[in-house]
């Protein structure tokens, strides 16, 4: 059996124009890394939308991270307060690492 | 000119895309190729005007609309700000979102402007896709300045804060901004190069030209209708106002150009440029400068209402305006 | 006739992709830049046809034409399902699905015959685009109905309830399909525009043409030759029927195409469109009225083998039987 | 530290073109919002496939759902009739969302 | 309420190129399936990077896979060899399949 | 030459996106685009080629050229490698990586080349187009012996493991590369289809050519200057062998064109193409044969620094000698 480490899967949903922001969060605690997914189309309050669009405004991504539990909660506190303003959707999930001791 | 405008395959391309969306079809164009377009007609608006200025020379007439354009730029959003909060009922910050919009450009507004005037033989001056440049970015300034003094403290307050910080980010990514560095580069290369460097590119950047505007705005038809019909937050008054502002700013770009001793087709352009309302570089800046403006406000009055009035009335009307005055 | 076929660059692009994918390279066309292909492919020949009807007026070989395609299209499938059912030992639910296929009309299939005939001095009339997008929908209809009526209740029974709440939702996707609305609201703008009005799109539309086509059938040979070896659910039998099926169809086609009094290039159209089975309308539209149909079959059956077949073999036999007959 | 609520994260993997007959389900059980993710390429009992292809039938989505356990569980009774013929797979996670109470 | 099984939904993030040199190790352990996403942009020890290249070789992707505990150990196991050299990064989490009993 | 160089648009637009990248700006091509245009590119230039040879016939200069072209492609890596391991103080392995990429070929660069040759009089044979295929692999193959044979046993042990597995896989993928296949393909397909054959296809393959080189080179301006602008890995003596790497090749290959007998423009293509270095095909190789080789020193040599130093500077370079020596 391999090892595995617990650590935390945190997905930000958020405007893709805003993505450089969160990621300027991101590397303020100092986790090892980042991954953003493209949303193809989706719909909430407002209604749908597709991502089919000229103007890339209104299109949404996802970012996956990777990070022990103290950087995640870290990352919450910071990002907390551009939460309503910017509209974000933050989840937190337990996954264990395969030999992920440096995560 | 409106029937010559209805009967251009351009415009009918916009027609039916409109038309498909609203029933519903499933037609729709590759967001990576209908990218592909915009730059490639970005592109070649720029050469062609670089290559037209290369021939010419700077002249006094280029001077002029250069500081029209840019104070038309700063300045029309003031009178959108105030309409907006008194007839449209809006907050001060979407607001200001909304104004900086109609204060900024569309580039296929301009494109199909240019087209539909050249064939009516009102061939606007090359230098006028360097006004445009010039336009793109002013409005988002004065939007901000506007919506941040008349916003109560608190309500932006953690968006203060993070704006110091943003700060020059936002001026950057508006002067860096894509479609602008594009624009002007394509432009300064057009100059470089002029008439027999223009030479081997010209079959794709020419003779191309019209087919893929027809393509482009097939797929803006098929987008402005989806805005419309999705969106539940345009009122009637702000619908009544998405028709007015372009009125309004276009009539005064008109006159404004006219004044300035513009020739009637390049005073009909500046006439379409301060009518046509953003919907690339202004939403981009507008989500990362104040994220509480709603999109679904300032995208579905541009993209769903002003687009398409100006490709199907406005144009002509403000073409028709300059011949009057000129 | 077949080798110049052979010796075309349409088709030995189409040869290349075919042997790329069969010696499992690595060479893909991206997605959106075919599709952005198949837009313009289905603008083109929208456009050049109703530019052909403007410049010939309405006669009455088009409304044979177009009467005979509509008819064709409901019955086809009917012989089609009997034979997948009996030499195809298929059950009513993918017999049906298969022959909505064959009913259907591949569009790469019509504008590669288009090309071939017209460099064989057999080209069709401009109105048989419009014959092809009527063609494009009744044999799904004809194959819900087949499936239905020969599939006991309880296997449909969920299904049933979904496609009651869903019955119209198909209809309506059916009939405002992209490709159809596409095809057909290229065609009205031909129509509208004319020989003059079509002047300034028509280097990108006449032009490009055929070299778009031929990397176009470049990824449709990587694709028909992947679904080929991927497959494990087409048996000999299968096989056989994705053969015989285009040929009986299309011998019925030429031959109703010169009873009701077409040209052989036309007739050899109408041959085509028979032969051809969908692979883009009618596999959508079966996945959401008949999930249970196993793509797997009807998609190995019309991409990997009919289309082929086709291309390189069927175009050449229908014009000849068209020949024959006219 | 940031309030978190925990909620489910649903998954469904589908055939695009019957992303929109989930999409009414969603919509069913009043969820407040989706989001649709292509897949590029996969593979599965009958062999691998590739998304490359003019022909979007063959083409596959997730459609991801965050929404609380109690309107998770009714939308998995409303879709389980459907998941054979139209060979869903649906996954259920927990996750802890920041903020999270209007989900 | 509709059955539902546990199981281990494995995620993996892998250079594009290598995506078919795991695909193989997936079959072995036989596995049902498996979805690739593509990951627009990320960020990682290296400093940023972006999808937008001409050059494939620096895209990244991510393999995911439903199956049971078994499996994932087996699929981590034969996996385990590679992750160094092939800077893979294995993430293992739990979730409820609706009706999962073949996975 | 250099003057010509740098007012031509396809080099100026090349030079708009490096400018654009370094300040940052969000200007991007969607990659789809991008992979379009290249293929077309490389579909373009076989075609192009393969219609020249089936004029010329086949010449004693074409098998030379092969042969050199080959011979240049097993060795140039070995010179490269052990620079890359004394200057430029890399391991064993990346410094197979490295080299790898420096003895294989950019088409860009090549296609670039010819565009200004021809503008010079220095119009190269179009059978140079197959000797570009041919040199797109061996160096991957020496340059993994080179890497194997330096490298000690321990490092590499999971790898040969995999290796033994992959082995064939490797060479399978080096030899059915997708760009290897495209340009081979269109080779043939224009040497079949000869001149006549050519003719509809003409418009697409060779008039747009030049403008969609333009628009692919402002994206690889972009990408260049965004590797050059991100990377952490690449040393000043890295950087330094990034340009003194193609200047040797170069040398190497426009003087083994002409002692081989080719004219003046071959040589110097011959030449290109030693100097430029891999930036599609090698590095995906890499990945999977070596994936311990960093990806961060491969690519930014290569992308970042040597393709702008050919493009902007190599070509005229290997021009100059070859009109010294021819
Ligand atoms: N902690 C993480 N969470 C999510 N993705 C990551 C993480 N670390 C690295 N990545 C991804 O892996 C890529 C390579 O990272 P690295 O190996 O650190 O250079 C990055 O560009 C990200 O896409
Ligand atoms: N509960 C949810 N689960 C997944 N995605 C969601 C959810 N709610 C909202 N979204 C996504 O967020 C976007 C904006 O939602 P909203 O802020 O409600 O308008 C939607 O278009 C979805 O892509
Ligand atoms: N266990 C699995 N994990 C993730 N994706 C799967 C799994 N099984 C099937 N899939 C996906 O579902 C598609 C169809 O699978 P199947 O129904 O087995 O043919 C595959 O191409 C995969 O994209
Ligand atoms: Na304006
Ligand atoms: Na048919
Ligand atoms: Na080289």
């Amino acid at each position: 059996m391999v090892a595995t480490v617990q650590r935390k899967r945190i997905e930000i949903l958020v405007d893709t124009p805003l993505v450089p922001r969160i990621i300027r969060l991101v590397k303020e605690v100092d986790i090892s890394g980042w991954s953003v997914i493209k949303i193809a189309s989706g719909g909430g309050r407002d209604g749908r939308w597709d991502h089919d669009e000229v103007t890339g405004a209104a299109s949404k991504s996802i970012i996956l991270m990777i990070a022990s539990e103290q950087k995640a909660d870290q990352f919450a506190d910071k990002v907390a307060p551009l939460l309503e303003s910017h509209g974000l959707l933050i989840t937190i999930g337990n996954v264990a690492v395969v030999r992920g001791d440096r995560f | 000119m409106i029937i010559e405008t209805l009967t251009s395959p351009v415009i009918l391309f916009f027609i039916l895309g409109f038309f498909a969306a609203c029933i519903r079809s499933d037609l729709t164009i590759p967001e990576p190729f209908a990218k592909a377009m915009s730059i490639y007609l970005m592109a070649a608006i720029g050469l062609k005007g670089g290559v037209e200025v290369a021939s010419t020379g700077f002249t006094s007439q280029l001077a002029s609309a250069a500081i029209a354009g840019t104070v038309l730029g700063f300045t029309l959003p003031i009178l959108a700000f105030f309409l907006l909060r008194s007839i449209g009922k809006l907050g001060a910050i979407d607001s200001g979102a909304v104004a900086a919009h109609y204060g900024s450009v569309s580039v296929v507004t301009f494109v199909t402007a240019v087209e539909l005037l050249t064939k009516q033989n009102m061939q606007p001056d090359g230098f006028m896709v360097g006004v445009m440049a010039l336009m793109e970015t002013p409005a988002i300034i004065t939007g901000l300045l506007l919506a941040r003094a008349y916003t109560k403290r608190p309500e932006l307050e953690n968006d203060v804060k993070a704006n110091k910080e943003e700060g020059s980010g936002i001026l950057h990514e508006v002067l860096t901004n894509g479609s602008v560095i594009l624009l002007l580069g394509a432009f300064a290369i057009g100059m470089v190069a002029g008439e027999a460097g223009f030479e081997p590119i010209k079959p794709l950047f020419a003779i191309g030209f019209n087919g893929v505007l027809c393509l482009f705005l097939l797929d803006m038809g098929l987008i402005a209708a989806r805005r419309l019909l999705q969106t539940k937050k345009v009122t009637i008054r702000l619908a009544s106002l998405a028709i007015l502002l372009p009125i309004i700013n276009g009539t005064i770009g008109t006159v404004v150009g006219t004044l300035v001793g513009l020739d009637p087709g390049s005073a009909a352009i500046l006439g379409v440029l301060s009518a046509s309302a953003s919907y690339i570089a202004v939403p981009a800046a507008m989500r990362l400068a104040m994220p509480q403006a709603d999109p679904g406000i300032y995208l579905s009055m541009s993209l769903g209402i002003t687009f398409p009035f100006n490709i199907i009335f406005g144009i002509s009307l403000f073409a028709a305006i300059a011949n009057f005055l000129g």
